[in-house]
């Protein structure tokens, strides 16, 4: 997993972090291409605030080894190395003004007075605080202490900038207009970032690479566009997006695509050159956009990747309804992205799917089991 | 008094303290059947203590006493009790602390019968307070370390006050500050009137040489020397004598010219028990009182027939000097001053 | 200023809405103001003019005042060092003996009359049993310096408990914060932890600064001839029958006191330093060089040391057939202590009662200064701080002289005893309530509200026990301090009243030394042990006893 | 605005607050029917939470009244009024286990022992919090945390509930998950819930009747289909969706549609029986999911309701893409709701729009001024 570029400006080599038995980070292994954005994505819990604070020396890792810009930083002070990191509560230091805080780092480094006023105007411009720079961090709004806290730490001007969570305090709205700006920022300054998250919008609209977390282990790393279409375990696909998880066995292979039986309906999936033989049991996974739903529909019967149900819930969410449809005792969650013109649809409606949009798993030891446990809402 | 209206408001003077304050001039005398007396006494808890029971024996009286720590402290009590006083008899304490008590009119005017015995200069001029004891400046002495360090260079035993200016005393005698302790001030008084103004100053200039510092109290040298922090200290030698008795390596010297204070007492004006607190005062006079007191709190009596207290010399031979209570109080505040420069000075 | 008052009148008029509460506050109020005010005025009313006027004419009292200013000052500055040391140690290393430490916060509290004045001068004085017979120094405790020593080890406790409260809340992420950003550890140190300690610093030192500016037990022995109001206004007193003057002297004091009082409320009130945002972090505190964490320890052995030496020495005195002199050991003092048995039980009661009273009179004084915005809320907030202002003895004569008269005349009962001590009390459950009521968020009495409490019931179920530390530790600090206190009730005791520290100090005056180190001792080990067994039942029900 | 109506438990009437001189809610007035669930949805700092308040009695409003389950309450202090909140931070009782914690109101209310255990097992089974009822509140995750705060508002079994932000604490995934099981509740018990908000998302799905905020000010009320698809402003449009704002005349009204031209282009706007006359200022308020996207295009030139741009930038969500598409110097924003086939759009695109789907509002005034400030990402 671990790639050895040239370009590799951090490098995170099986690393592992306990807090007493608690195993927070186990044998991680992590490479962060010079420039990129690269997101750390899991649970609440999973150890993402943990692995970012090995990076910028708050702890130091049991076992493992981490090295920036080629040298291994095992043991070298929080202070000597150079991460400046965005804090989720900012952290900013209440009985400093905005510019003192922005220009605390800068004069640390003994810059000179004029040079400090430059820079910390140039990160007052960059960031809209314009004058509120005698202002107190407690006299500033949420989004205003954000953007204080990413000034403070782009101005001493690293080459590496870590963020933990900056956005979580954000509401909604603002979340979504900082995250432009952000992307927009790292890389007109072309700092390489790292970026924890739990919400994987965040995740998949700002990253060159996600890596989702589970439990201290990293369970998958990969473009936006490989973790969410191409899941390599259930847990990725769940936490990436919400999912329909089908739970069946390989019936035959045919013209590269591959048969699957679910209960007593067949699918067939693009094979993608996947290795699975008849009778292996697997997992399908289908993301609710990708069913397309219609109304009124003729009953289908039990075909290639087509199908009904009955509508038994749905919930608005503005650009989309999201229903919940009942077929064969299995409840489907199915996206209807234009509701401006078809209004909700209720009762009966058919439902199909794209091959190529079907992701197929090998199922999970566990997942066998509790077969019956599966549900579609996630 | 205190001691009255913490026993449950049962006894009758507290049982009206509203009426009393309301016309304390016009306070009803309390009947004679009183068989009470309220005592503030700044002396030795022993020493109340049979002071009490001899008075019970002798009268039938009960004394209620509170002991307290110091004059100082009885004559702020009375001046804060002044809306209702508490207390019939103050008792113990340097005559000068009646003074002002009886200008403020805080203090009945009495002049006992018994006082024709005793020598005038005991006896209040102005008949506030009777005095009953006496008590006199001495040195305190360690002997330990003056066996140990003094004598091998041939230092003997101080005798008179003079003795204190050898320079081997230097940073190891300690004594008290006139501007704060009543007994400095009688001392210091003392050498002026034992060696005239001139020469009197020069002597407090030449033993400020030798002195660590001043203690703000007067007894508070005692301590001091007792446990060896210091040589020689000045101090009233009764309470020399009463640290000697704890077993402290110290012995009192009491030298020629000393000085002396008049142990007051006092009736109290407006207290609850007036003809008894009379009758106390009758009482202290007598000779078998003297002699009690002498014993049990080394002072002299008063009365010349009392023996000298044991450890001390007579009083015969104790060289008083000529002390002018009068002029002493005229001149303090000058004298302090004066003092107080000098010392700043340094 | 406009919206303030709609605020205020808002909340009076939602006052009104429970007369039982508005009733409350009122009594609590009215009554801090009558015994405090009262006895103060009584006080500052009795000098005449003139005696004023001495004070700035007589150089000896302007000396007096000088050094009081000066001696304030460095040791509010040594106070404040080391219990922030003491603080820094106990809230953020790893080290070991934190117990010890702990109690050698609380021990000085216990600061009996004359004695611990002494035990300083047998072991460090010129011929002390440490500087003469262990190091064969010459040095010299009398003067400033000596009493600095002492006013510091005396007084720090005071600003320890303060500084420890707001200490424990600091925030770490600030500390990582600035370390990420490349701070090196003394960086971090001055630029973000001592900043943010301010209020913590301020309110200690106002408490260590108010307590070195009154006291006068310590000075008398060890000042030698350096003056100070408060000895100055002792003797005035005591020895030379100047009530008058002893009065103008103290009143000298007021005006120091309310000057470091508005100091301390200028300087915290107007930048915030919440730190406490309910999201906690889980980062431990940033390693210090080990240098720094043994040497902080080493610093706070010594300290610790130190105290239980000058203990350990008046308890040993206790078994010593001539205190300071004849070191054999002997149980003869033992027998003071049985005859004083009276007096003992009177002081623990008082001081039980006393430490009791306060801390329930500071909470509906610490509540309405925080919480309702009546109007007299600064007046009020000074005013439970104005006892600890004054030296205790004046606080005594306050009492003694305005309480012996109509309105209300109690003085010989125990009523002004426990009444005295409590008010002289007051300050200390009220800062500590204070400081604890302003790390509780509004939201929590709101949700109690919401959920259909009123004030009583909100007031019962949520924040008094989540005042229980702060409540806990003002109450333990007073009971400690008023067993062994002489100063306010040496003009109110009366026959019957009479406690521990009055026969201690009858003993000194016959030079009892032996015996009165054992009654003091004793004192000193009944009131832990009081307060151990009170613990112990508290624990048993299951309270955790965070101090 | 306010609907008198029988089945009102709720009636806020011209109610006004201000802290000093700053009007945190001015003139509100809102009717909230028995047994709905009423959100009040706005950007940070707009008086929602003042609102909530007012209503709870923790402060009294300046003017105006509220009446509650008919009778006035003004000056009725707050424990008096039977109005349980869920806190934005919990506000859980630090000292309290969980079950003391939920059984606090009961015991207020002199509830019988035996009963107020049976209420509060019922609460714990519930919000699946067995097992926990002696643990303290910080020995709870937040998640479990923010049930214990539910149950002890619900517990005391009353007509009404308040949420301020209940989720806002939780992860991105586990707050899509709460709130279907809110929402199920709610119904279930068939209590009067009152939901503050800044998520759209949230506010959306949960909903039967939205309260839109701006500064104080109600801007609209009404059901998550009309607040979306009927916005009364542009505030409205922009806070709770992202939109295309154009800014045009209209040029003609021809068979019930409005013709309208924004810069060089013309479209077609379906009625609905608005009054609009020829020559009237007005914006065209269009969701990025309502425009169709086709690639590659033949240029279709300048033509009712369709129109060619080339992509600038792109973002991908997981389940669509977010393109903005430059036309005409105006930057379009555009949703592609089903990415898994097509994958990323590039270069030269057509679009269009059907007429149903375009939402048309009079101009406000200041708009028409800043015309060149229109941009498309909001
Ligand atoms: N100092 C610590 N002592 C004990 N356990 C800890 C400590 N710090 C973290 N943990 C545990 O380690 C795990 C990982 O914590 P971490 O803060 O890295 O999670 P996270 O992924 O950042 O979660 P979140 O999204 O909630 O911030 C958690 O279960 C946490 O309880
Ligand atoms: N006690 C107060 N004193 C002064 N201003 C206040 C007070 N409480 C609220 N405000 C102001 O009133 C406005 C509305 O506050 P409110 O808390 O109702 O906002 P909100 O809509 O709940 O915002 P958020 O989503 O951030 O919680 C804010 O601008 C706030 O600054
Ligand atoms: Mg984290
Ligand atoms: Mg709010």
């Amino acid at each position: 997993m671990s790639i050895h570029s040239e370009e590799c400006i951090i490098r995170i080599d099986q690393v592992s972090k306990s807090f007493g038995a608690f195993q927070a980070v186990r044998q991680v292994s992590l490479d962060i291409e010079k420039g990129s954005f690269t997101t750390l994505l899991g649970p609440s819990g999973c150890g993402k605030t943990t692995l970012m604070r090995l990076i910028a020396g708050f702890y130091e890792p049991d076992a493992g080894q981490i090295f920036i810009e080629g040298s291994r930083v095992n043991g070298k002070p929080a202070f000597k190395r150079n991460t400046p990191l965005v804090f989720q509560e900012y952290a900013l230091f209440p009985h400093m003004t905005v510019f003192d805080n922005i220009a605390y780092g800068l004069k640390l480094r003994k810059t000179e007075r004029t040079v400090i006023r430059r820079k910390v105007e140039e990160m007052l411009d960059m960031f809209g605080l314009r004058g509120m720079e005698s202002r107190l961090p407690k006299e500033l709004s949420g989004g205003q202490q954000q953007r204080v806290a990413f000034a403070r730490a782009l101005v001493i001007g690293q080459n590496i900038l870590l963020m933990d969570e900056p956005l979580s305090n954000l509401d909604a709205k603002m979340r979504v207009e900082v995250r432009s700006e952000l992307r927009e920022l790292q890389q007109r300054t072309g700092v390489t970032a790292i970026f924890v998250t739990h919400d994987q919008d965040e995740a998949l609209s700002l990253s060159d690479r996600i890596a989702v977390f589970q439990q201290g282990l990293v369970r998958q790393i990969g473009t936006p566009w490989d973790i969410y279409f191409k899941p390599n375990s259930r847990f990725v696909a769940d936490f990436v997006g919400t999912a329909n998880f089908l739970h069946g066995t390989v019936a035959g292979l045919e013209e590269g695509d591959i048969i699957v039986r679910c209960h007593k309906q067949l699918f067939r999936v693009a094979g993608n050159g996947g290795s699975f033989r008849t009778g292996d049991q697997v997992t399908l996974v289908i993301r609710p956009e990708c069913i397309a739903v219609s109304q009124p529909s003729s009953d289908v019967g039990i075909s290639f990747n087509a199908w009904s149900g009955d509508i038994v819930r749905s919930s608005f969410l503005g650009h989309m309804i999201r229903y919940g449809v009942s077929a064969d005792s299995f409840e489907w969650t199915v996206d209807d992205s234009s509701p401006s013109l078809r209004g909700y649809l209720q009762g009966k409606v058919g439902m199909s799917v794209d091959k190529r949009s079907i992701h197929i798993l090998p199922a999970e030891a566990k997942e066998a089991q509790d077969e019956q446990g599966d549900r579609a809402i996630s | 008094g205190c001691g009255s209206s913490g026993s449950g408001g049962k006894a009758p003077a507290s049982a009206e303290p509203a009426g009393a304050t309301q016309s304390p001039a016009a306070k009803p005398e309390t009947p004679a059947a009183s068989k009470k007396l309220v005592v503030y006494a700044a002396m030795n808890e022993d020493d109340i203590i049979q002071i009490q029971k001899k008075f019970k024996e002798d009268t039938g009286i009960d004394i209620e006493y509170l002991r307290l720590s110091g004059p100082g402290e009885a004559s702020t009590r009375i001046q804060a009790e002044k809306a209702s006083p508490k207390a019939d008899i103050m008792i113990g304490g340097s005559s000068e602390f009646y003074d002002p008590l009886g200008q403020q009119g805080l203090l009945e005017k009495y002049t006992s019968p018994n006082a024709k015995e005793i020598d005038s200069q005991f006896n209040d001029p102005n008949g506030y307070w009777q005095g009953w004891y006496m008590g006199v400046l001495g040195i305190v002495l360690n002997t330990d370390r003056f066996k140990k360090e003094l004598e091998p260079k041939g230092v003997k035993e101080p005798k008179t006050w003079d003795d204190l200016l050898d320079p081997n005393y230097k940073g190891q005698f300690i004594t008290s500050n006139p501007a704060t302790a009543g007994g400095a001030y009688i001392f210091a008084a003392d050498q002026l009137f034992r060696l005239g103004e001139e020469k009197g100053w020069d002597y407090l200039k030449k033993l400020h040489g030798n002195v660590h510092h001043y203690t703000q109290g007067a007894v508070d040298g005692i301590n001091l020397t007792a446990t060896g922090e210091f040589v020689a200290g000045m101090s009233w030698a009764h309470d020399i004598v009463k640290s000697a008795k704890q077993g402290y390596p110290i012995k009192v010297i009491v030298p020629e010219q000393t000085a002396f204070e008049i142990g007051g007492s006092a009736v109290v004006k407006g207290g609850p028990n007036a003809d008894n607190a009379k009758k106390f005062i009758d009482w202290l006079l007598t000779k078998p009182v003297g002699e009690m007191n002498t014993k049990l709190s080394n002072r002299y009596s008063v009365r010349k027939d009392v023996e000298p207290p044991a450890g001390m010399i007579k009083i015969e031979d104790v060289k008083l000097v000529n002390y002018d209570r009068v002029k002493a109080s005229e001149m303090k505040a000058e004298v302090v001053k004066k003092f107080t420069d000098m010392i700043g000075a340094k | 200023m406009i919206s303030s008052l709609s605020e205020a009148w808002e909340d009076l008029k939602r006052i009104k809405n429970e007369p039982a509460l508005a009733v409350v506050l009122a009594a609590a109020a009215i009554v801090t103001l009558y015994f405090v005010i009262w006895p103060v005025l009584k006080v500052v009313s009795l000098p005449r003019l003139s005696d004023y006027w001495t004070l700035f004419t007589n150089s000896r009292w302007t000396d007096a005042f000088l050094h009081s200013m000066f001696m304030t000052a460095i040791s509010t500055l040594s106070c404040t060092a080391i219990a922030f040391a003491f603080a820094y140690a106990l809230t953020r290393l790893n080290v070991p003996l934190k117990g010890l430490f702990r109690f050698v916060t609380i021990l000085p509290i216990v600061s009996p009359p004359f004695i611990v004045a002494l035990s300083y001068i047998l072991l460090f004085g010129r011929q002390g049993i440490v500087t003469k017979q262990i190091l064969h120094l010459n040095t010299d405790i009398y003067g400033w310096h000596g009493l600095w020593l002492v006013q510091t080890i005396t007084f720090f406790p005071y600003a320890f408990t303060v500084l420890y409260g707001v200490m424990r809340t600091g925030s770490v992420s600030l500390e990582y914060a600035a370390y990420n950003l490349g701070a090196s550890r003394w960086q971090v140190f001055k630029d973000i932890v001592l900043p943010l300690s301010k209020p913590g610093l301020a309110g200690g030192a106002l408490i260590a600064a108010m307590n070195v500016l009154a006291d006068f037990g310590n000075p008398i022995i060890i000042a030698g001839n350096y003056t100070l109001l408060p000895t100055e206004a002792y003797m005035q007193m005591s020895g030379l029958y100047n009530l008058p003057m002893a009065a103008a002297l103290s009143t000298a004091l007021l005006v120091p006191a309310l000057c470091l009082f508005m100091l301390n409320r200028y300087w915290v009130g107007r930048r915030s330093y919440v730190t406490v945002t309910g999201k906690e972090t889980s980062l431990p505190h940033y390693p210090v060089p080990l240098y720094v964490k043994w040497g902080l320890f080493s610093f706070c052995l010594l300290v610790s040391l130190f105290v239980l030496t000058v203990y350990g020495v008046l308890f040993y005195g206790a078994f010593t057939k001539v205190w300071g002199y004849d070191w054999s050991f002997t149980l003869k003092n033992m027998y003071y202590v049985f005859d004083k048995r009276r007096e003992m039980i009177n002081s623990i009661n008082y001081a039980v009662a006393s430490a009791l009273a306060a801390s329930l009179l500071s909470l509906p004084l610490a509540y309405a200064v925080q919480r309702k915005r009546i109007g007299v809320n600064r007046i009020l907030d000074f005013i439970a701080l104005l006892p600890g202002a004054v030296p205790g003895v004046f606080l005594g004569l306050g009492f003694a002289m305005a309480f012996n008269e109509p309105p209300l005349a109690f003085t010989g009962t125990s009523a002004i005893m426990i009444v005295a001590l409590m008010f002289w009390n007051l300050p200390v459950c009220y800062s500590s309530n204070l400081a604890g009521l302003q790390q509780i968020g509004t939201s929590l009495e709101e949700a109690s509200y919401n959920l259909g409490a009123g004030s009583f019931g909100t007031f019962r179920h949520i924040l008094l026990p989540l005042l229980r530390g702060p409540f806990l530790s003002g109450m333990v600090m007073s009971f400690l301090r008023s067993v062994t206190c002489l100063s306010v009730i040496i003009f109110l005791y009366s026959a019957k009243t009479s406690v521990g520290t009055i026969s201690i100090l009858g003993l000194v005056q016959n030079g009892a030394w032996g015996s009165a180190s054992a009654l003091t001792g004793a004192l000193i080990i009944i009131a832990f042990a009081i307060l151990g067994a009170a613990f112990l039942t508290l624990k048993r029900r299951g309270h955790s006893m965070e101090l």
